[in-house]
């Protein structure tokens, strides 16, 4: 027991830590020890580490509250090194490891010695709610100045400034039940739905399950209740139905029973988790659970009263006083003063009192208090006065008195004198408030109880509360609600139970008498004149705040929560917002109730973002999709350009003379003369392809697309334009009937799933009379363009198929063989030159592309990116759909009035909208070229056109440039448009000015700018 | 995060293997050429949009691929009946009235909801409107 | 009105914060108004503000059924940004961004319009494209911006991980130096205060529940406090809008979707100006007390329960530590829904219907919360007026009917 | 065989012809953990493809379909949603995709004969039937984790109690979709998109890890 020494608060005995092995801490500074089973709280405590932080407004000394998620003060900063710093940790329900380095999060230069202390204490008084927005308003230009110094002060824990070294991981889970919560209720109705053959899920925020088994007077079966709990924890695992999930906060309920749970794996090991046979296991999981129905069992949190200086390091809640004795074998101080208004928070004076420490008095705010654990308090020897409270504690760092009187509690007056009473603790009780936080997540709202002086859930189907978590207190209740409660629910879903009370425990009957609801404790000064009497720690909010707010007509509760920030904190108000809804309900002179519910919105408890985000980060954030050549594109070089998840080859830069790689100005220019001259290669597997079959393909072909389809032959393709009935086009690509009722479409890479998914919604919703069927074949077939005068000459020893230019016309495609492999081959052209494209299945899509290769050295073959596509398709004036159009752009306004069959028999989809007003407009902005006068300037893309430069700001704009390139065929830069009635103005003058103050001029001209009589692509 | 009955797949999947597809049983006009200006802008983008009982389509994406119709409360996010396509809802107004007495309890949020017989138009019509997909 | 200043804190302070006076009345509601806004959020306010600060007609009730800025003003991320791609929303926007310079001093209530700057990421060619387009567009309709390279944005944001290594590397960025963020709450309560001030009847808890129409003229409203009678009934009731509108047998063409948004815990200062991406679908920002506020994306399905799916949290998450990687260990304190009425174009609707006197304001979608003063002014000059403001007249519903719209998905298209 | 639809035999060669896998490249880049070399241990997860087997997708109506069927193939058409069959030597299997949608796979050589004489058999009826072989791939997965690797990975049930023997859903892994299936106790199927396929397998390798999880080669040779 060497600790001990060092660790004045720790008891001898006593206790759920193993005082065997000791942990070196850091706090502050400081190195520490403690022990296995301490959280980093208790071993504060039993060092005597009174404070642990300065608060966030008045940067007033703080000590630890409570023992667990309710904590609002202990919230500090984890790691020991830069990349593992976890900001705001609560200390109460952080595992203490060995090697832990924490710190305050506010102080400077440390918690002691705080310079803002002084600013604090000094500013306070001009600090009311809301001042910020009552000040810093003059001069205006200070404001930002301002911030500048309000954003230093406000603020918690710092974010680490390295990348996280951990990974996260999901589990999705499906279960019968999921019990929240492995307390007395929690274990009980586990093991009933698990004995009925339930699937089950127990999970349980604590370190260790048992809830307030851990820490109880009470007995099971006349042994400590520890027995009953480890014995319960054994059986349920032997069940192959039930999983068992410790340290799993449960912190979102979502719609339909799914509920988030986190596990912390191991941040009780260390900073950063350890490897464990040689692989890397997760930090924290969070497990995604889809319940058929579900059993909170979150029992209830204390409230602390809300009296002068309550915030004074020595001020505790009863239970948690209770908690670090009984648990951790700690007592957090020497002599102890307890202020209650309930017969439970008792055993906290009884405890401290059996740990050896003394206790001043209990101060019981009813006048006659009559329970079995009063009894035993007054039979301890324990001075009890009734009818009184702590109105205030005494003390600068520590609490170093307690100052009492009686009070009447409903004209909240002051009645007797005070009575300064010696201690260095003040536990306080002002009730439970049951944990409700989950079950409002889905927007059910809690309902007021007098009788237990606390929220409880309404009813959600599916949803059962047991044990405090409705406000049911006394173990043995506890146990049978947990065990009716997962009967009920699994009987639900259809088990057959069999609830036996013989298999409950036995509870020694206790009475406890009524307790008084009791809130903010008068003071002999008026709220506004007496000491802080704090309702929110970490936030700063005083009940003297929320009285000034309703002084200021803030009366409904969620303006006074804003007006003064209460429950924003990182505890969300787990302690505090009941005592603020009742100072409230006081200043408004109505009852609580009357001032409103509290909702709550997901998380119960903090998440780490790395949890939620698992495993999809880093190379796993988004899928990248390759083509069967990727691995050929990797190791040429090339730069790629992301196209919807696809990684698409953008230009393939060569090595120069020099060894330095070419630019991609350099590189695309390259690229382009090798299709205009010779002989390109692009990989065009991305492009999308639907194989439709049915007698009524061509029938739906006509109803889908703008254009004819009806004398389409078989071994022909087809050039398609697709709008939404809005009339404005959102696809192209071409079409090729592969038989009277097979036709085999193309989309644009970016599109593939939507027209896919568009045809099935037509198909399914409006015209299931029709027969046809599509499928998608994206990746089933590999698609490689060869294009360029030389292409045929390189083809033609490679396949099977005819190449003769009247055999195999432009438009057609012939079925074959390309280095003996089968293959559809397509003569289409998005280049304007000579094209095959040649589809093959992808599995032999690298020995084609490479005996392709083989073959091309003598035609210098050369592989193009998307880059290259793009200039070559402008020059010749074809679109790409989401570039040259935006959403507002109809075929009309495209000039491709050859691409609509107004006259078709069926009013196919987009018709009717090219009729309405405003696409029927003159002056619409209509696709056209632009030569800039410099042939030497490239427009930019998005640069704004206007017909008159020197208008003053805002200047008219009358479109934008679409597309625009270099083009080395032209030796110039060209660019596609949007102009207002451009067609009608061929040949005027436009003007595009730019950013740096440059004006350029351009020409409006055709959109085909090479070969624009189209003869290329049909030698 | 909803747990959606597809009708086709005859069980319940998780609502990320879905995509929401708009208001259910919008037909579109036979012949749209003899539709004013104003019929084809309804048609296109005037949709319900109800506090409350709300037939809508959604599509099994990643599943079976089908369409489908889902009678969905917009507020209580419950959803009510699921059915294939070219079905017919059969859960509509009188849900309606009876979860909007709920409402008025306290048992969901206290935005406004359209009360019956005080006005000289509106909630009349407006329960009428979110089941008008019924006759479409 | 008490005015606020530094000087009157310290008056206060000495008599103990005793006697502050309300910052608006709890007035009893007249038999009747000369106009009555429905809809007590950031528009309504502003609203009724300028009616009676710019066109003298003072005898206006706010009927809210809540609270004051319970809505939507109270559930967004606060960013305020002027840079639309379409003339007429830029004018509309640009309109809002001249009235929050200088909007504290108006109102003599600090609403915290910090001027941080706003980025949209570009990460593809095509979103590098279309930043070009905005930005060119900006410039000449007179808003501030400038198109950066990665680099730029690199140098703005040292924290963000601009490196070739991510999934989607950041390519540019639009950046607004103007925009920045605002105080939600302190914008409402700041109207509410002012517009009290020049007798303004602000009505909490009162509910409408029908309008009185006789011969297509709107003659008041039904409401759970009674009837109220006024000639002039405007609409700012955003998620709720098709509800009320269905009330006065109006159908608008709006979706309302959940659009939910998150916070973490308080940090230090770590990020000093809003990050907003559309491809990787996430946007962050820090607020003055600490913590990281990151929207998500509307879900698709219609819902007015002020939540909506799991999912949508996680994928915001995976952008937002995509893009930061730093966050990782930070912890998400909270999350919540607002109820959006959204439009096919994503623009709003600022309209006179077919009830002659009653008027709409709504389909702000995810963007309304910056255009709230605009929004109030245009809107309050039409009701004054009898004729829909210059600015506002683009915004007719009579749009959808012609074709008409005003595609702002580019600009619009990520939810702020 | 009507002459109404292009039907196509575009397999090649393999014996003249390189074929690729759609996880070639995978196995290439990311490398192929033997079982048991990770971790030192038995890997309790264990992943292998099954490449260039033939996969057919059915479109029709089930009763014309499933007679064909059971002419030209000896099994039946599963009936009910997400369920599968395999005939007895294990080799063919067909697997209910959507009321109107069946996946056939079948050892690749056998695909263009079975197309031929499904659709002789089918004579007029309006069916279609499309080679997607080269489209996807079926990755095999096995071990005593293998249901866990996949809880991490899919929001379907898969515990091995509700996801029995003999059934096959189409279902999200990770963000992309899979038709996952389990022919019988001691594997699961995952059938995954070409294009997807390298993103399937970085994200397997990395979700199996903590199971030591290793990749089984195939004889790259035999094509079936």
């Amino acid at each position: 027991m060497s600790q001990t020494a060092a660790q004045p608060n720790r008891l001898a005995q006593g206790g759920q830590v193993d005082r065997t092995q000791a942990l070196t801490f850091t706090f502050n500074g400081h190195s520490y020890t403690g022990h296995p089973g301490d959280t980093l709280a208790s071993a504060l405590l039993a060092n005597g580490v009174d404070l642990v932080n300065r608060s966030f407004k008045y940067s007033r000394p703080r000590g630890i509250v409570a023992a667990g998620a309710e904590e609002p003060n202990a919230v500090v900063q984890l790691g020991a090194t830069e990349a593992t710093q976890v900001p705001n940790v609560r200390a109460t329900q952080q595992a203490l490891y060995d090697g832990l380095v924490a710190s305050s999060t506010n102080g400077w230069p440390d918690v002691q010695r705080d310079i803002m202390r002084w600013v604090g204490k000094l500013g306070s008084p001009f600090m009311p709610p809301g001042f910020y927005y009552k000040t810093f308003m003059a001069p205006a230009s200070m404001w930002m100045t301002y911030e500048k110094y309000i954003r230093k002060t406000a603020g918690l824990g710092r974010s680490p400034t390295q990348p996280d070294p951990d990974i996260y991981d999901h589990m999705h889970r499906h279960c019968d039940l999921l019990v929240v919560g492995a307390g007395p209720a929690g274990l009980s109705a586990a093991l009933t739905a698990a004995r009925a053959g339930a699937r089950v899920i127990l999970c349980d925020e604590q370190e260790t399950m048992g809830g307030s088994l851990l820490d109880t007077r009470e007995t099971l079966d006349d042994r400590p209740a520890a027995h009953w709990l480890q014995a319960t924890l054994a059986a349920l695992a032997e069940y192959d139905n039930v999983t068992l999930l410790p340290r799993t906060t449960a912190h979102g309920y979502h719609d339909h029973h799914f509920v988030t749970l986190h596990e912390r794996r191991t941040e009780h090991l260390g900073d950063s988790a350890p490897s464990r046979a040689g692989h890397r296991q997760s930090r924290s999981r969070l497990h995604r659970v889809r319940a058929g129905q579900v059993v909170l069992a979150t029992g209830a949190h204390e409230r602390p009263l809300v009296y002068a200086n309550n915030d004074v390091p020595g001020n505790l809640l009863a239970g948690a006083v209770s908690t670090y004795i009984r648990r951790y074998g700690v007592v957090p101080g020497r002599k102890l003063v307890l202020s209650t208004s309930n017969d439970h928070a008792y055993r906290a004076a009884l405890d401290w009192q059996e740990a050896g420490r003394e206790v001043a008095a209990i101060v019981d705010a009813r006048t006659a208090p009559e329970g079995d654990l009063v009894a035993q308090a007054k039979a301890a020897g324990i001075r009890v006065i009734t009818g009184s409270a702590v109105i205030e504690a005494k003390g600068a760092q520590r609490v170093s008195s307690a100052r009492v009187a009686a009070i009447d509690v409903d004209a909240f007056t002051v009645t007797g004198k005070v009575e300064t009473l010696e201690c260095d603790t003040i536990a306080s009780s002002g009730g439970y408030s049951p944990v409700i936080h989950l079950a409002s997540h889905t927007g059910a709202r809690p309902v007021w109880s007098d009788d237990i002086i606390g929220f409880v859930p309404t009813t959600v189907a599916g949803v059962t509360a047991a044990g405090g978590a409705h406000g049911v207190y006394p173990l043995g209740e506890v146990l049978a609600d947990g065990v009716e409660a997962g009967a009920n629910a699994v009987t639900a879903l259809g088990f057959a139970t069999t609830v036996n009370d013989a298999d409950l425990p036995r509870v020694a009957p206790r009475h406890e008498g009524p307790a008084c609801a009791l809130f903010q404790v008068p003071h002999e000064k008026a709220t506004l004149r007496a000491p802080k009497q704090f309702v929110d720690l970490q936030n700063d909010v005083t009940a003297a705040a929320i009285e000034v707010a309703t002084l200021e007509g803030f009366e409904s509760i969620e303006h006074v929560k804003r007006y003064t920030a209460m429950g924003f904190g990182t505890d969300q108000g787990k302690l505090g917002n009941i005592n603020g809804m009742a100072v409230a309900a006081r200043c408004l002179g109505q009852s609580i109730p009357e001032t409103g519910t509290t909702v709550f919105r997901p998380n119960y408890t903090p998440v780490t973002f790395g949890a939620v985000v698992g495993r999809h980060c880093r190379e796993l954030f988004d899928p990248e999709r390759y083509t069967p050549m990727q691995a050929w594109h990797v190791a040429q070089g090339a730069e790629f350009e992301d196209v919807g998840q696809w990684k698409r080859p953008w230009y393939y830069p060569r090595k120069r003379a020099g060894g330095e790689l070419e630019t991609m100005a350099e590189a695309v220019a390259r690229e382009c003369r090798a299709v205009r001259e010779g002989v390109g290669i692009l990989d065009a597997s991305t492009l999308g392809k639907i194989d439709i079959q049915g007698p009524d393909a061509r029938e739906f072909l006509g109803r889908i697309y703008t254009n004819k389809w009806q004398k389409l032959a078989p071994g022909r393709v087809r050039y398609g334009l697709m709008c939404g009935d809005d009339g404005m086009v959102m696809d192209d690509g071409t079409t090729s009937c592969l038989a009277e009722n097979h036709f085999l479409m193309t989309t644009t890479t970016g599109n593939a799933a939507p027209v896919l998914e568009w045809l099935e919604l037509w198909h399914q919703t409006e015209w299931p009379e029709l027969d046809v069927y599509f499928t998608s074949v994206t990746d089933h077939w590999a698609t490689m363009t060869v294009t360029g005068p030389e292409a045929r000459k390189l083809l033609t020893d490679m396949t099977d198929i005819d190449l003769d230019r009247e055999a195999f016309k432009f438009m057609d495609w012939r079925e074959g063989h390309v280095a003996g492999v089968p293959a559809r081959v397509f003569r289409i052209s998005f280049t304007g030159e000579l094209a095959f494209e040649i589809n093959v299945q992808a599995h032999y899509a690298m020995h084609v592309w490479e005996a392709l290769f083989e073959r091309g050295k003598h035609f210098d073959l050369t592989p193009y990116g998307t880059e290259t596509m793009h200039v070559l398709r402008a020059e010749k004036g074809f679109i790409i759909v989401g570039q040259d159009t935006d959403g507002s752009v109809t075929p009309e306004d495209l000039g491709m009035h050859w691409a609509i069959g107004y006259d078709k028999p069926f009013p196919w989809i987009g018709k009717r909208a090219l009729t309405r007003s405003d696409t029927r407009r003159e002056n619409r902005k209509q696709l056209v070229g632009l030569r800039p006068k410099d042939p030497s300037v490239v427009l930019e893309e998005g640069a704004q056109i206007v017909f008159d430069p020197n208008h003053a700001i805002p200047m008219p704009m009358v479109g934008h440039v679409t597309s625009s390139y270099y083009s080395p065929t032209l030796e110039s830069g060209f660019a596609l448009a949007v102009v207002k009635g451009g067609h009608q103005r061929m040949g005027e003058s436009v003007y595009l000015p730019m950013a740096d103050g440059r004006i350029h001029e351009a020409d409006i001209v055709g959109t085909q700018f090479v070969d624009p009589q189209g003869e290329r692509q049909h030698v | 995060m909803f747990h959606i009955y597809c009708p086709y797949c005859e069980e319940h999947r998780e609502e990320e293997e879905f995509h929401p597809k708009g208001q259910a049983h919008i037909a579109r006009p036979e012949d749209p050429d003899a539709c004013s200006d104003e019929a084809w802008g309804d048609y296109l983008f005037f949709r319900d949009n109800p506090r409350g009982i709300h037939h809508e389509m959604w599509l099994h994406a990643v599943g079976c691929r089908k369409f489908f119709n889902i009678t969905r409360h917009t507020v209580s996010y419950e959803i009510l009946e699921t059915y294939k396509m070219g079905e017919q809802p059969t859960v509509g107004a009188e849900h309606l009235a009876r979860e909007e007495k709920t409402a008025r309890e306290g048992k969901t949020d206290s935005v406004q909801v359209a009360e019956g017989g005080q006005q000289a138009v509106g909630a009349s019509d407006a329960a009428l409107a979110s089941v008008k997909g019924a006759q479409a | 009105m008490q005015r606020y200043s530094g000087f009157g804190l310290v008056k206060h302070a000495l008599r103990h914060h005793e006697d502050w006076q309300r910052q608006w009345r709890n007035p009893t509601p007249k038999p009747g108004y000369d106009v009555i806004i429905v809809g007590g959020g950031g528009h309504g306010l502003a609203t009724a503000y300028y009616l009676a600060k710019e066109h003298g007609i003072t005898n206006v009730a706010v009927l809210e059924k809540g609270w004051l800025g319970g809505g939507n003003t109270a559930r967004n991320t606060t960013i305020v940004r002027s840079n639309y791609l379409w003339d007429e929303s830029a004018a509309l926007y640009e309109h809002a961004m001249k009235h929050w310079e200088g909007l504290s001093q108006e109102l003599n209530y600090n609403v915290m319009f910090s001027q941080r700057g706003v980025l949209n990421l570009g990460h593809t060619l095509q979103d590098m494209r279309d930043i070009q387009r905005r930005v060119n567009a900006n410039r000449l309709n007179g808003i501030d911006g400038e198109v950066l390279d990665a680099e730029g944005v690199q140098s703005l944001v040292p924290i963000m991980d601009c490196s070739k290594r991510a999934r989607y590397p950041v390519m540019g960025a639009s950046w607004q130096p103007r925009a920045g963020v605002a105080r939600h709450d302190a914008v409402a309560w700041g109207y509410a205060r002012a517009a009290d001030a020049l007798g303004v009847d602000l009505l909490q808890n009162t509910e409408v529940t029908g309008f009185k129409i006789r011969d297509g003229r709107i003659l008041g409203v039904h409401t759970n406090r009674g009837d109220i009678e006024a000639k002039t009934v405007g609409c700012v009731t955003a998620g709720n809008s098709s509800v009320l509108a269905g009330m006065a047998g109006l159908n608008l063409p709006l979706e309302s979707h959940p659009l939910q948004a998150l916070v973490s815990e308080p940090l230090k200062p770590v990020l000093d100006t809003v990050v907003m991406s559309n491809h990787v679908h996430g946007y962050i920002s820090q607020s003055d007390k600490g913590d990281l506020v990151i929207g998500a994306g509307i879900d698709g399905y219609n819902g007015y329960g002020q939540r909506g799916s799991y999912p949508t949290v996680e994928h915001t998450l995976q952008a937002i530590v995509e893009m930061f990687p730093i966050f990782s260990r930070v912890r998400m304190n909270r999350q919540w829904g607002g109820i959006v009425d959204t439009c096919p174009d994503a623009c709003p609707i600022l309209s006179k219907t077919k009830v002659k006197g009653l008027y709409f304001n709504c389909g702000w979608g995810t963007g309304g919360f910056k255009a709230t003063p605009g929004s109030g002014h245009v809107f309050a000059a039409s009701l004054a007026k009898g004729e829909m403001h210059p600015i506002a007249a683009p915004f007719s519903i009579d749009r959808f009917h012609s074709g008409a719209l005003i595609d702002e998905h580019g600009a619009a298209g990520v939810a702020h | 065989m009507s002459n109404t639809v292009h039907v196509y035999d575009a397999r090649a060669d393999h014996a003249t012809v390189t074929a690729e896998s759609p996880l070639a490249y995978s196995f290439q880049r990311s490398g192929m953990p033997a079982p048991g070399e990770a971790s030192g241990e038995e890997s309790r997860a264990v992943i292998g493809e099954r490449a260039f087997l033939g996969h057919l997708i059915l479109r029709g109506g089930a009763i014309v379909l499933d007679e064909a069927l059971r002419e030209v193939l000896g099994i039946g058409l599963p009936g009910r949603p997400n369920s599968l069959t395999v005939d007895a030597d294990g080799q063919r299997s067909v697997q209910w995709l959507s009321p109107d949608e069946w996946l056939l796979i079948v050892p690749g050589d056998e695909t263009f004969g079975l197309e031929t004489r499904l659709r002789a058999h089918l004579g007029g009826s309006h069916v279609a039937i499309v080679d997607v072989s080269a489209g996807q791939t079926l990755i095999e997965l096995s071990g005593e984790a293998a249901h866990e690797v996949l809880m991490k990975s899919t929001v379907y049930d898969v515990d091995p109690h509700a996801f029995t023997v003999g059934k096959g859903v189409t279902t999200l892994f990770a963000k992309t979709s899979v038709i996952l299936r389990r022919p019988d106790e001691s594997r699961w199927e995952l059938i995954v998109r070409r294009s997807f396929a390298d993103y399937v397998y970085r994200w397997l390798l990395d979700a199996g890890a903590e199971y030591g999880i290793g990749v089984v080669r195939e004889d790259r040779h035999e094509s079936q």
